[in-house]
Protein backbone atom coordinates (compact mmCIF):
# COMPACT_ATOMS: atom_id res chain seq x y z
CA UNK A 1 0.00 0.00 0.00
CA UNK A 2 2.12 2.85 -1.06
CA UNK A 3 0.67 6.44 -1.26
CA UNK A 4 1.07 10.42 -1.55
CA UNK A 5 -1.47 12.16 0.49
CA UNK A 6 -2.34 15.38 1.37
CA UNK A 7 -4.77 14.75 4.37
CA UNK A 8 -3.63 13.73 7.80
CA UNK A 9 -2.04 10.38 7.85
CA UNK A 10 -3.61 7.40 9.98
CA UNK A 11 -1.35 4.75 10.95
CA UNK A 12 -4.08 2.51 12.19
CA UNK A 13 -5.92 2.95 9.04
CA UNK A 14 -2.93 1.40 7.20
CA UNK A 15 -2.47 -1.80 9.86
CA UNK A 16 -5.54 -3.12 8.16
CA UNK A 17 -4.80 -2.11 4.86
CA UNK A 18 -2.06 -4.88 4.36
CA UNK A 19 -3.78 -6.76 6.76
CA UNK A 20 -1.63 -6.18 9.66
CA UNK A 21 -4.79 -7.67 11.90
CA UNK A 22 -5.61 -11.14 9.81
CA UNK A 23 -4.11 -13.43 11.92
CA UNK A 24 -1.41 -14.33 9.48
CA UNK A 25 1.45 -11.84 11.36
CA UNK A 26 3.17 -12.13 14.91
CA UNK A 27 4.50 -8.67 14.77
CA UNK A 28 3.55 -4.75 13.09
CA UNK A 29 6.78 -2.40 13.25
CA UNK A 30 5.69 1.39 12.48
CA UNK A 31 7.22 4.18 12.01
CA UNK A 32 5.96 7.62 11.80
CA UNK A 33 8.02 10.80 11.12
CA UNK A 34 7.04 14.06 12.81
CA UNK A 35 7.60 17.58 12.21
CA UNK A 36 10.11 18.48 15.06
CA UNK A 37 9.11 21.91 16.23
CA UNK A 38 12.39 23.22 16.16
CA UNK A 39 15.35 23.73 13.05
CA UNK A 40 18.83 22.55 14.41
CA UNK A 41 19.82 25.74 14.60
CA UNK A 42 16.95 25.96 17.58
CA UNK A 43 14.60 28.17 15.62
CA UNK A 44 10.89 27.61 15.94
CA UNK A 45 9.61 25.63 12.86
CA UNK A 46 5.89 25.85 12.38
CA UNK A 47 5.39 23.49 9.71
CA UNK A 48 7.56 21.51 6.87
CA UNK A 49 5.78 21.66 3.29
CA UNK A 50 6.42 18.64 1.26
CA UNK A 51 6.69 18.27 -2.38
CA UNK A 52 7.05 15.26 -4.39
CA UNK A 53 7.56 14.11 -7.75
CA UNK A 54 4.33 11.74 -7.36
CA UNK A 55 4.99 9.02 -9.74
CA UNK A 56 8.75 8.67 -9.03
CA UNK A 57 7.98 8.88 -5.62
CA UNK A 58 5.47 5.98 -6.14
CA UNK A 59 7.32 3.84 -8.15
CA UNK A 60 10.40 4.07 -5.34
CA UNK A 61 7.86 3.07 -2.46
CA UNK A 62 7.04 -0.22 -4.84
CA UNK A 63 10.65 -0.67 -5.51
CA UNK A 64 11.54 0.12 -1.90
CA UNK A 65 8.79 -2.57 -0.85
CA UNK A 66 10.27 -5.24 -3.12
CA UNK A 67 13.79 -5.27 -1.49
CA UNK A 68 12.38 -5.28 1.96
CA UNK A 69 10.41 -8.40 1.14
CA UNK A 70 13.59 -10.01 -1.22
CA UNK A 71 15.76 -9.52 2.11
CA UNK A 72 13.56 -9.91 4.89
CA UNK A 73 10.81 -12.51 3.56
CA UNK A 74 6.90 -12.64 3.90
CA UNK A 75 6.50 -8.99 5.07
CA UNK A 76 3.48 -6.68 4.28
CA UNK A 77 4.17 -2.59 4.10
CA UNK A 78 2.34 0.04 3.72
CA UNK A 79 4.55 2.98 2.65
CA UNK A 80 2.33 6.62 2.82
CA UNK A 81 4.22 10.14 2.73
CA UNK A 82 2.09 12.92 3.04
CA UNK A 83 2.72 16.19 0.65
CA UNK A 84 2.00 20.03 1.36
CA UNK A 85 2.02 21.76 4.92
CA UNK A 86 2.88 19.42 7.79
CA UNK A 87 2.69 21.32 11.13
CA UNK A 88 4.84 20.76 13.67
CA UNK A 89 4.13 17.57 15.60
CA UNK A 90 2.12 16.09 12.80
CA UNK A 91 2.84 13.08 10.98
CA UNK A 92 4.51 13.51 7.80
CA UNK A 93 5.48 9.63 6.58
CA UNK A 94 4.39 6.33 7.73
CA UNK A 95 5.91 2.88 7.06
CA UNK A 96 3.82 0.61 9.00
CA UNK A 97 5.14 -3.64 8.22
CA UNK A 98 3.86 -6.60 9.31
CA UNK A 99 6.12 -9.55 9.58
CA UNK A 100 5.53 -13.51 10.86
CA UNK A 101 8.37 -12.25 13.71
CA UNK A 102 9.34 -9.02 15.37
CA UNK A 103 13.17 -9.08 13.52
CA UNK A 104 12.31 -8.84 10.57
CA UNK A 105 8.83 -6.25 11.11
CA UNK A 106 11.92 -3.84 12.60
CA UNK A 107 14.37 -4.37 10.42
CA UNK A 108 12.07 -4.65 7.52
CA UNK A 109 10.54 -1.01 8.42
CA UNK A 110 13.83 0.81 9.17
CA UNK A 111 15.41 -0.69 5.76
CA UNK A 112 12.18 1.16 4.75
CA UNK A 113 12.74 4.50 5.92
CA UNK A 114 15.95 4.94 5.72
CA UNK A 115 15.32 4.05 2.20
CA UNK A 116 12.29 6.40 1.40
CA UNK A 117 14.93 9.26 3.04
CA UNK A 118 17.78 8.68 0.52
CA UNK A 119 16.11 7.80 -2.44
CA UNK A 120 12.64 8.74 -2.78
CA UNK A 121 11.86 12.23 -5.03
CA UNK A 122 10.51 13.93 -2.04
CA UNK A 123 11.89 17.49 -0.56
CA UNK A 124 10.89 19.43 2.10
CA UNK A 125 11.23 23.04 3.26
CA UNK A 126 11.33 24.19 6.93
CA UNK A 127 9.08 27.16 7.75
CA UNK A 128 9.33 29.55 10.46
CA UNK A 129 6.99 31.71 12.63
CA UNK A 130 8.21 34.83 10.53
CA UNK A 131 7.35 33.73 7.18
CA UNK A 132 10.34 32.92 5.77
CA UNK A 133 11.62 29.33 4.80
CA UNK A 134 14.30 27.25 3.86
CA UNK A 135 14.30 24.23 1.90
CA UNK A 136 16.57 20.93 3.73
CA UNK A 137 19.06 19.68 1.89
CA UNK A 138 19.07 16.62 0.75
CA UNK A 139 20.89 13.51 -0.80
CA UNK A 140 22.08 14.03 -3.85
CA UNK B 1 16.50 19.91 -38.27
CA UNK B 2 14.44 18.46 -35.64
CA UNK B 3 12.67 20.75 -33.23
CA UNK B 4 13.26 19.43 -29.94
CA UNK B 5 10.45 20.74 -27.27
CA UNK B 6 10.00 19.02 -24.01
CA UNK B 7 7.86 19.98 -20.98
CA UNK B 8 9.94 20.87 -18.16
CA UNK B 9 9.25 20.00 -14.90
CA UNK B 10 10.84 21.78 -11.40
CA UNK B 11 10.67 20.93 -7.77
CA UNK B 12 11.99 22.63 -4.17
CA UNK B 13 14.16 24.94 -5.33
CA UNK B 14 14.30 24.57 -8.65
CA UNK B 15 10.62 25.23 -8.75
CA UNK B 16 11.08 28.50 -7.16
CA UNK B 17 14.24 29.93 -9.22
CA UNK B 18 12.44 29.38 -12.43
CA UNK B 19 8.93 30.80 -10.58
CA UNK B 20 6.98 27.54 -11.42
CA UNK B 21 6.46 23.87 -11.45
CA UNK B 22 6.09 23.41 -15.49
CA UNK B 23 7.08 25.18 -18.36
CA UNK B 24 7.65 23.63 -22.09
CA UNK B 25 11.58 24.35 -23.32
CA UNK B 26 12.76 24.70 -26.83
CA UNK B 27 16.51 23.33 -27.45
CA UNK B 28 18.53 22.90 -29.93
CA UNK B 29 18.57 19.57 -32.27
CA UNK B 30 20.98 16.73 -30.62
CA UNK B 31 20.07 18.01 -27.16
CA UNK B 32 20.83 16.08 -24.02
CA UNK B 33 19.75 15.63 -20.43
CA UNK B 34 22.55 17.90 -19.59
CA UNK B 35 21.99 20.75 -21.46
CA UNK B 36 18.25 21.85 -19.93
CA UNK B 37 19.39 23.29 -16.95
CA UNK B 38 22.00 25.35 -18.78
CA UNK B 39 19.63 26.35 -21.69
CA UNK B 40 17.49 27.52 -18.19
CA UNK B 41 20.32 29.65 -16.06
CA UNK B 42 20.32 31.83 -19.32
CA UNK B 43 17.15 33.28 -18.13
CA UNK B 44 17.53 32.63 -14.43
CA UNK B 45 21.43 33.06 -13.46
CA UNK B 46 20.96 31.47 -9.90
CA UNK B 47 19.90 27.97 -11.55
CA UNK B 48 23.48 27.57 -13.16
CA UNK B 49 25.08 26.47 -9.74
CA UNK B 50 22.53 23.97 -9.23
CA UNK B 51 23.65 21.82 -11.97
CA UNK B 52 26.32 19.42 -10.16
CA UNK B 53 23.35 18.89 -7.64
CA UNK B 54 20.45 18.68 -9.60
CA UNK B 55 19.52 15.02 -11.24
CA UNK B 56 17.49 14.48 -14.10
CA UNK B 57 14.64 12.41 -15.33
CA UNK B 58 13.33 11.77 -18.94
CA UNK B 59 9.63 10.41 -19.17
CA UNK B 60 10.12 9.62 -15.22
CA UNK B 61 12.99 7.71 -15.08
CA UNK B 62 16.93 8.97 -14.17
CA UNK B 63 19.21 9.35 -17.22
CA UNK B 64 22.75 10.43 -16.99
CA UNK B 65 23.55 13.64 -18.57
CA UNK B 66 24.63 12.44 -21.70
CA UNK B 67 21.62 11.24 -22.24
CA UNK B 68 19.38 12.30 -26.11
CA UNK B 69 16.43 13.95 -25.18
CA UNK B 70 13.59 13.84 -28.28
CA UNK B 71 10.74 16.13 -29.03
CA UNK B 72 8.06 15.67 -26.29
CA UNK B 73 10.04 14.44 -23.92
CA UNK B 74 9.05 14.96 -20.38
CA UNK B 75 12.54 16.39 -18.25
CA UNK B 76 12.00 16.74 -14.79
CA UNK B 77 15.04 18.28 -12.70
CA UNK B 78 15.43 17.06 -9.16
CA UNK B 79 17.45 18.74 -6.50
CA UNK B 80 18.90 15.99 -3.72
CA UNK B 81 16.10 14.24 -2.10
CA UNK B 82 15.15 14.44 1.46
CA UNK B 83 11.94 13.45 2.28
CA UNK B 84 11.00 11.65 5.58
CA UNK C 1 2.90 5.52 30.79
CA UNK C 2 2.83 1.55 31.68
CA UNK C 3 -0.38 -0.44 31.97
CA UNK C 4 -1.82 -3.70 32.11
CA UNK C 5 -5.28 -3.98 30.35
CA UNK C 6 -8.24 -6.32 29.71
CA UNK C 7 -9.25 -4.15 26.63
CA UNK C 8 -8.42 -3.49 23.41
CA UNK C 9 -5.19 -2.01 22.53
CA UNK C 10 -5.15 1.68 20.93
CA UNK C 11 -1.99 2.63 19.74
CA UNK C 12 -2.71 6.06 18.55
CA UNK C 13 -3.82 6.81 22.14
CA UNK C 14 -0.63 5.65 23.46
CA UNK C 15 1.01 7.81 20.92
CA UNK C 16 -1.02 10.92 21.97
CA UNK C 17 -0.41 9.97 26.05
CA UNK C 18 3.37 9.85 25.63
CA UNK C 19 3.15 13.72 23.53
CA UNK C 20 4.43 12.35 20.83
CA UNK C 21 2.56 14.74 18.67
CA UNK C 22 3.96 17.65 20.78
CA UNK C 23 6.56 19.08 18.32
CA UNK C 24 9.51 17.92 20.51
CA UNK C 25 9.85 14.39 18.67
CA UNK C 26 11.27 13.48 14.97
CA UNK C 27 9.53 10.04 15.18
CA UNK C 28 7.98 7.48 16.94
CA UNK C 29 8.86 4.05 16.63
CA UNK C 30 5.77 1.26 17.76
CA UNK C 31 5.82 -2.43 17.74
CA UNK C 32 2.57 -3.95 18.21
CA UNK C 33 2.43 -7.88 18.93
CA UNK C 34 -0.01 -9.24 17.01
CA UNK C 35 -1.87 -13.19 17.78
CA UNK C 36 -0.58 -15.64 15.13
CA UNK C 37 -3.81 -17.27 13.97
CA UNK C 38 -1.71 -20.47 13.87
CA UNK C 39 0.69 -22.36 15.86
CA UNK C 40 4.41 -23.39 15.63
CA UNK C 41 3.07 -27.12 14.71
CA UNK C 42 0.76 -25.52 12.13
CA UNK C 43 -2.59 -26.39 14.52
CA UNK C 44 -4.74 -22.91 13.75
CA UNK C 45 -5.05 -20.79 17.44
CA UNK C 46 -8.02 -19.21 18.56
CA UNK C 47 -6.78 -17.30 21.12
CA UNK C 48 -3.93 -16.89 23.36
CA UNK C 49 -4.58 -16.42 26.92
CA UNK C 50 -2.21 -14.13 28.75
CA UNK C 51 -2.00 -14.06 32.50
CA UNK C 52 0.18 -11.40 34.60
CA UNK C 53 1.70 -10.79 37.71
CA UNK C 54 0.23 -6.96 37.96
CA UNK C 55 2.73 -5.18 40.05
CA UNK C 56 5.57 -7.17 39.44
CA UNK C 57 5.01 -6.73 35.48
CA UNK C 58 4.45 -2.96 35.79
CA UNK C 59 7.66 -2.51 37.65
CA UNK C 60 9.40 -4.26 34.77
CA UNK C 61 7.95 -2.25 32.56
CA UNK C 62 8.88 1.13 34.59
CA UNK C 63 12.33 -0.55 34.96
CA UNK C 64 12.87 -1.16 31.12
CA UNK C 65 12.05 2.24 30.56
CA UNK C 66 14.39 3.77 32.55
CA UNK C 67 17.07 1.38 31.35
CA UNK C 68 15.91 2.54 27.35
CA UNK C 69 16.36 6.06 28.92
CA UNK C 70 19.69 5.61 29.83
CA UNK C 71 20.59 4.29 26.75
CA UNK C 72 19.02 5.74 24.26
CA UNK C 73 18.72 9.02 25.31
CA UNK C 74 15.84 10.90 25.96
CA UNK C 75 12.79 9.09 24.51
CA UNK C 76 9.26 8.78 25.86
CA UNK C 77 7.79 5.25 26.15
CA UNK C 78 4.19 3.71 26.69
CA UNK C 79 4.11 -0.15 27.33
CA UNK C 80 0.72 -1.53 27.51
CA UNK C 81 0.21 -5.30 27.25
CA UNK C 82 -3.52 -6.87 27.46
CA UNK C 83 -4.34 -9.87 29.42
CA UNK C 84 -7.33 -12.43 29.34
CA UNK C 85 -8.16 -13.59 25.95
CA UNK C 86 -6.64 -12.27 23.24
CA UNK C 87 -8.20 -13.61 19.16
CA UNK C 88 -5.77 -13.89 16.79
CA UNK C 89 -5.20 -10.73 14.87
CA UNK C 90 -6.04 -8.78 18.05
CA UNK C 91 -2.86 -6.85 19.34
CA UNK C 92 -1.82 -7.98 22.46
CA UNK C 93 1.15 -5.88 23.22
CA UNK C 94 2.35 -2.53 22.09
CA UNK C 95 5.77 -0.69 22.57
CA UNK C 96 5.46 3.15 21.58
CA UNK C 97 8.09 5.07 21.26
CA UNK C 98 9.03 8.62 20.60
CA UNK C 99 12.51 10.31 19.97
CA UNK C 100 14.22 13.26 18.75
CA UNK C 101 15.45 10.66 15.49
CA UNK C 102 14.58 7.71 14.66
CA UNK C 103 17.55 5.73 15.72
CA UNK C 104 17.20 5.99 18.75
CA UNK C 105 13.37 5.47 18.40
CA UNK C 106 13.68 2.41 16.84
CA UNK C 107 16.74 0.78 19.43
CA UNK C 108 14.66 1.79 22.52
CA UNK C 109 11.16 -0.13 20.50
CA UNK C 110 13.27 -3.01 20.03
CA UNK C 111 15.45 -2.94 23.42
CA UNK C 112 12.27 -2.29 25.21
CA UNK C 113 9.88 -5.49 23.69
CA UNK C 114 12.98 -7.87 24.06
CA UNK C 115 12.99 -7.02 27.43
CA UNK C 116 9.43 -6.95 28.28
CA UNK C 117 9.33 -10.63 26.80
CA UNK C 118 12.01 -11.89 28.63
CA UNK C 119 11.91 -10.32 31.87
CA UNK C 120 7.96 -8.86 32.63
CA UNK C 121 6.07 -11.29 34.56
CA UNK C 122 3.51 -12.50 32.06
CA UNK C 123 2.48 -15.80 30.72
CA UNK C 124 0.49 -16.98 27.85
CA UNK C 125 -1.35 -19.91 26.79
CA UNK C 126 -2.16 -20.80 23.20
CA UNK C 127 -5.87 -22.18 22.99
CA UNK C 128 -6.65 -24.23 19.98
CA UNK C 129 -10.38 -24.68 17.85
CA UNK C 130 -10.73 -28.09 19.80
CA UNK C 131 -11.25 -26.35 23.11
CA UNK C 132 -7.77 -27.73 24.63
CA UNK C 133 -4.85 -25.14 25.22
CA UNK C 134 -1.03 -25.12 26.44
CA UNK C 135 1.11 -22.48 27.87
CA UNK C 136 3.86 -21.41 26.08
CA UNK C 137 7.63 -22.22 26.80
CA UNK C 138 8.88 -18.86 28.49
CA UNK C 139 11.94 -17.75 29.81
CA UNK C 140 13.70 -18.99 33.01
CA UNK D 1 7.83 -21.52 67.66
CA UNK D 2 6.55 -19.02 65.41
CA UNK D 3 3.93 -19.52 63.03
CA UNK D 4 4.45 -18.92 59.47
CA UNK D 5 1.93 -18.46 57.29
CA UNK D 6 2.17 -16.92 54.05
CA UNK D 7 -0.12 -16.12 51.14
CA UNK D 8 0.62 -17.99 47.81
CA UNK D 9 0.10 -16.58 44.59
CA UNK D 10 -0.36 -19.11 41.54
CA UNK D 11 0.56 -18.50 37.70
CA UNK D 12 -0.15 -19.68 34.58
CA UNK D 13 0.75 -23.92 34.55
CA UNK D 14 0.80 -23.72 38.36
CA UNK D 15 -2.12 -22.14 39.24
CA UNK D 16 -4.04 -24.41 37.04
CA UNK D 17 -2.29 -27.43 38.90
CA UNK D 18 -3.23 -26.27 42.10
CA UNK D 19 -6.61 -25.33 41.33
CA UNK D 20 -6.55 -21.64 41.77
CA UNK D 21 -4.80 -18.35 41.92
CA UNK D 22 -4.28 -17.72 45.42
CA UNK D 23 -4.18 -19.70 49.10
CA UNK D 24 -2.86 -19.77 52.42
CA UNK D 25 -0.22 -22.26 53.38
CA UNK D 26 1.50 -22.91 56.55
CA UNK D 27 5.10 -23.76 56.58
CA UNK D 28 7.35 -24.66 59.13
CA UNK D 29 9.23 -22.22 61.63
CA UNK D 30 12.63 -21.13 59.84
CA UNK D 31 11.13 -21.98 56.15
CA UNK D 32 13.15 -20.46 53.34
CA UNK D 33 11.38 -19.60 49.97
CA UNK D 34 12.80 -22.75 48.30
CA UNK D 35 10.26 -24.56 50.78
CA UNK D 36 7.54 -23.53 49.37
CA UNK D 37 6.52 -25.63 46.12
CA UNK D 38 7.67 -28.75 47.66
CA UNK D 39 5.05 -28.19 50.82
CA UNK D 40 2.46 -27.80 47.96
CA UNK D 41 4.00 -30.79 46.33
CA UNK D 42 2.75 -32.71 48.94
CA UNK D 43 -0.77 -32.10 47.79
CA UNK D 44 -0.05 -31.61 44.05
CA UNK D 45 2.88 -33.83 42.91
CA UNK D 46 2.34 -32.84 39.76
CA UNK D 47 4.13 -29.55 41.21
CA UNK D 48 7.04 -31.39 42.35
CA UNK D 49 8.67 -31.39 38.82
CA UNK D 50 8.42 -27.94 38.47
CA UNK D 51 10.37 -26.45 41.16
CA UNK D 52 13.50 -26.11 39.08
CA UNK D 53 11.81 -23.63 36.20
CA UNK D 54 10.23 -21.66 38.80
CA UNK D 55 11.09 -18.75 40.83
CA UNK D 56 10.04 -17.27 43.69
CA UNK D 57 8.81 -13.85 44.69
CA UNK D 58 8.20 -12.50 48.31
CA UNK D 59 6.30 -9.77 48.35
CA UNK D 60 6.76 -8.22 44.82
CA UNK D 61 10.41 -8.86 45.12
CA UNK D 62 12.61 -11.95 43.39
CA UNK D 63 14.33 -13.63 46.06
CA UNK D 64 16.55 -16.71 46.44
CA UNK D 65 15.67 -19.87 47.51
CA UNK D 66 17.22 -19.42 50.57
CA UNK D 67 15.66 -16.65 51.83
CA UNK D 68 14.04 -16.98 54.86
CA UNK D 69 10.22 -16.53 54.81
CA UNK D 70 8.25 -14.37 57.73
CA UNK D 71 4.89 -14.86 59.07
CA UNK D 72 2.12 -12.77 56.66
CA UNK D 73 4.73 -12.74 53.64
CA UNK D 74 3.09 -13.22 50.14
CA UNK D 75 4.78 -16.11 48.11
CA UNK D 76 4.22 -15.24 44.25
CA UNK D 77 5.37 -18.41 42.36
CA UNK D 78 6.17 -17.77 38.75
CA UNK D 79 7.30 -20.22 36.06
CA UNK D 80 9.38 -19.14 33.31
CA UNK D 81 7.54 -16.06 31.74
CA UNK D 82 7.07 -15.19 27.73
CA UNK D 83 4.74 -12.40 27.51
CA UNK D 84 4.72 -10.74 24.07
Amino acid sequence: MYAIVREPIDPRALETAIGAHCGRYGGVATFLGTVRDRAADGRPVVALEYEAFEPMALAEFERIAAEAGERFGDVALAIVHRVGDVAAGEISVAVVVAAAHRRAAFAACEYAIDALKSRAAIWKKERYGDGSGNWLPGMP
Amino acid sequence: MERVRVRVLAFARIRELLGGAQRSLELSPGARAGDVLPALAGEVPALGALADSTRIARNGRIVSLDEPIRDGDEIALLPPVGGG
